[in-house]
């Protein structure tokens, strides 16, 4: 059964230096303050998945946490590029960083792969691309009724996935709802979770399209209020576009980002 | 009298264009995204919109922020897993068309969202990567492409393949086991680009309004086929080019 | 998009002599109005598949619709034994049935890879069962990365999918909650599907646990109140469980069996 | 003074109590289904009901009429579909005990209800078949198997082997990369039955009130081996029987 923790616990418990560390949310509930709780405590030497990187990617690649990322698409949704992944790439700073790339549909299935406790999924997919020639996780396969030659990718299987959710029951019982990406195949292929939540309620009264995490299925859940910010978390607050548009100036230069992060994540006190 | 606009006005809604009523649509993030709101909220209010965020049958009134703004959860029909998405949606060919964007695009319509430079691990600049493109390019029925065309973009040969569009040329697509016919149509803020029946090479077959076949070739980084039958665009009418500015100046609202 | 039919005329359309047909239904949403009308029309030679095949395969069956059966479970829920399905095996009456056996597991995956376009699905299933000799549809797989031996099976693509839910818009979209089984997948893996519904609304409200197949999916919808009786449709009826214990007697014996189907089934008006 | 009961009263509850709260129970069919029910709402209130029909963490507040009963859906903390409870939930490992019953089983605690006969294409009796259950035995952490005991269901061999126990003997299940652990337990309406640790035989280790070794002897197939410590099963308490006949009376109500 998940055990509820403050976020500051939480991740001590399960984010290691060398980690694995998937944390997934497809433009909705992105977990933003579980991701700047990671960088305060001076995590190294992660490799990062995550399909969509977007600014809390940026930011931990950008503040050297990171030594890998595996990933689908890396970009500033609506705005653009991600400043400090493309200088970690393109100029190695803070660290050189070694890429794993994949296609959504790739990563969709290598998660999905994870979550049923097989080694591979198969899928038609990557044929045709370049991609094929520089990621050594897509390899063919052949059935043994048709003959017919698809794709396999390899199961994630993360040490630790951390995701943001609307809110959870006294019981650790996880309730999230509205775009959901793969975020409840991310928690169930990763040997530890830690799920933030914007509060703790007495029972989840049922909602449009939801997905309920049973508490068996999860390690820790941590109380985290507007812990998506700048992303959001349907039904409790809405997309900060403005901040997604000004992180492009706040990344592009490595002072104006460290100063930044100084001010914005490493002096405030982690989450009681 | 018609209204003065842009050519990204005229090329998105030249692409909004491409849709109608009933088709079911696979929207890629960015360019593509506003063109499949306009055709929804002018023309073609019952087309089906398909984001890979998982939302089946979205119904944006306004701009979408991102491919997963919430907007698209509220309204859809519904909304399934990123992995169902890819699975039981795009990969069967369940799909009429692929709505991408690209960063490059070649004359055989191959797409690159990847890198600029010919080496991938010390690239010249970092592009954010496939996205849910590849699959798109290969399973939906057809393909819709929508960029600015400069020198930049259009190239003889994109640095990376993507997203497949006709590979090297005619019979790759079906050498590859590609479910899909491929890119239908090209359009950009110059014209409106097809496919050769025969050799499969990207053919300017329109020009918008204000622009010639020598500003299109200009912007091409080779050759540029010119259909003998070139037409002219139409041009924005005075309903699209309303409901798309009121569109753009809400966006964020 | 679907196009909403009569019963009869849906069935016609869809259900043609020879056909691999599935109608699925994990105890709730069993469409028996539909399968009723496939009798009636005088269908053989069918393929049936379905994981548990239960009252309305036994009188598909007994009726001497089938040749051939795929299936995983095949009993009267909570009652005992099908007395249909087992004469047709144990005596060949009224016709011999080829019996194609699988797991639930098995049979889920199965349709999982039908509505993913792909000709097989992976699961650690079977292994140092008997079923492995009985069934060619079971084979061993190898991952391309770790090596490890895996159980394969082949895609179900039937020709059509019925399949009962609660209810529709005008658009043909179609609404169902409560236990949904593999209703979606088998109507995504099948080349025309039917679905039968209580009613038709103007509105989909949002209900808990609801599933949408959107009508681009589907081929057509029928109105068919009461469609899924005995078994239960979740909000509209409840499960007649006397039904269920009374077909133990009804269907024992092959005269009972004949008389009652004629009674209740061949001479009832096809729905309007 | 303990009220009368019957042998199969004594068996339901006995089963039961191998559940507790907190164990993520895999319920099967038949039997399995009235002893989880009768746990959850006696001894065991917090423990995790798991129903191959997809619902996850029901509390059913009297005995389903199925596995598919509306009252799982209707009190579970999450439905899922069929495909997803075996992918996403059986075959990982996540699921603690796997609640099984049985037409036959054998001395290493093989289960058959496929056929009964030799000849699996000419059975003398044509049985439900798997469902749920070779999986269920095979990727559960624990198996915990409950039947009446006659020598028509406790065979030397059996018949067909649709979900394994132990195979042949010791290291059968790791040769055959079965991720659980088996079963730990049979419960019949004679006594309870556990696998000797080195020869993996079901061995007699409980009786019931009333019941002998003899007894249970004489409905086994097979030379029944019997624990030198044999124990005599607690009685069904006041409040287990009462709740079991009110679950059982309202059954279908």
């Amino acid at each position: 059964m998940a055990e509820i923790v403050s976020l500051s616990d939480g991740i001590a418990a399960v984010v290691h230096d060398g980690d694995t560390l998937v944390m997934e949310g497809f433009t909705h509930l992105i977990p933003f303050a579980a991701g700047h709780e990671i960088i305060r405590q001076g995590r190294r030497d992660l490799t990062l998945v995550r399909m969509t990187p977007d600014l809390i990617y940026d930011q931990l690649i950008g503040m050297g946490c990171a030594s890998k990322l595996i990933f689908s698409w890396g970009g500033n949704p609506g705005v653009g590029s991600l400043h400090r992944f493309r200088d970690a790439v393109e100029n190695a700073w803070p660290l050189p960083i070694d890429l794993e790339e994949h296609s959504h549909a790739g990563m969709a299935n290598r998660y999905l792969a994870g979550a049923s406790g097989l080694p591979f999924a198969v899928l038609r997919g990557y044929v045709g691309t370049d991609l094929v020639a520089q990621t050594d996780t897509i390899r063919s396969i052949t059935c043994p009724f048709t003959g017919e030659v698809l794709t396999a990718v390899p199961a994630l299987s993360p040490d630790v996935t951390i995701i943001h959710a609307q809110r959870a029951d006294r019981k650790g019982n996880v309730q999230m709802w509205g775009i959901l990406g793969v975020q409840k195949e991310a928690v169930l292929a990763a040997k530890r979770s830690l799920i933030t939540v914007e509060e703790i309620v007495d029972s989840l009264d049922p909602q449009p399209q939801e997905v309920v995490l049973p508490s068996f299925a999860t390690t820790y859940v941590a109380v985290a209020p507007g812990g998506a910010h700048p992303s959001y978390a349907q039904g409790y607050s809405l997309r900060d576009n403005a901040f997604y548009t000004e992180w492009d100036a706040i990344s592009k230069d490595r002072d104006t980002f460290l100063r930044w992060m100084d001010e914005n994540v490493m002096r405030r006190a982690p989450a009681a | 009298m018609t209204a003065a606009y842009t050519s990204d006005e005229m090329m998105t809604v030249a692409a909004a264009r491409q849709l109608h009523n009933g088709t079911v649509c696979f929207v890629g993030i960015g360019l593509p995204s506003t063109a499949a709101t306009l055709a929804r909220v002018t023309s073609a209010p019952d087309v089906v919109l398909i984001y890979e965020s998982g939302t089946l049958g979205a119904k944006p009134a306004r701009l979408p922020l991102s491919i997963g703004d919430g907007i698209l959860a509220e309204t859809a029909d519904a909304v399934v897993s990123v992995p169902e998405v890819f699975n039981y949606w795009l990969q069967p060919g369940r799909i009429d068309v692929g709505f991408l964007s690209a960063a490059q695009i070649d004359r055989y319509a191959n797409i690159n969202t990847t890198v600029i430079g010919s080496d991938y691990r010390h690239p010249k600049v970092r592009l954010p990567g496939a996205g849910g493109a590849p699959e798109i390019a290969a399973s939906c029925r057809e393909v819709v492409v929508v960029l600015r065309q400069t020198l930049r973009t259009f190239v003889d040969r994109v640095d990376f393949i993507t997203s497949v569009g006709f590979g090297q040329g005619p019979g790759d697509r079906q050498r590859l086991g590609l479910s899909g016919s491929g890119p239908r149509v090209v359009i950009t803020d110059f014209g409106i680009l097809t496919p050769d029946p025969e050799t499969c090479e990207l053919t300017l077959v329109s020009v918008h309004n204000g622009s010639t076949a020598e500003d299109a070739r200009a912007a091409t980084g080779w050759p540029l086929a010119v259909s003998p039958d070139l037409a002219t665009t139409d041009p924005p009418t005075e309903e699209e080019l309303t409901v798309l500015r009121r569109l753009e100046a809400t966006q964020g609202a």
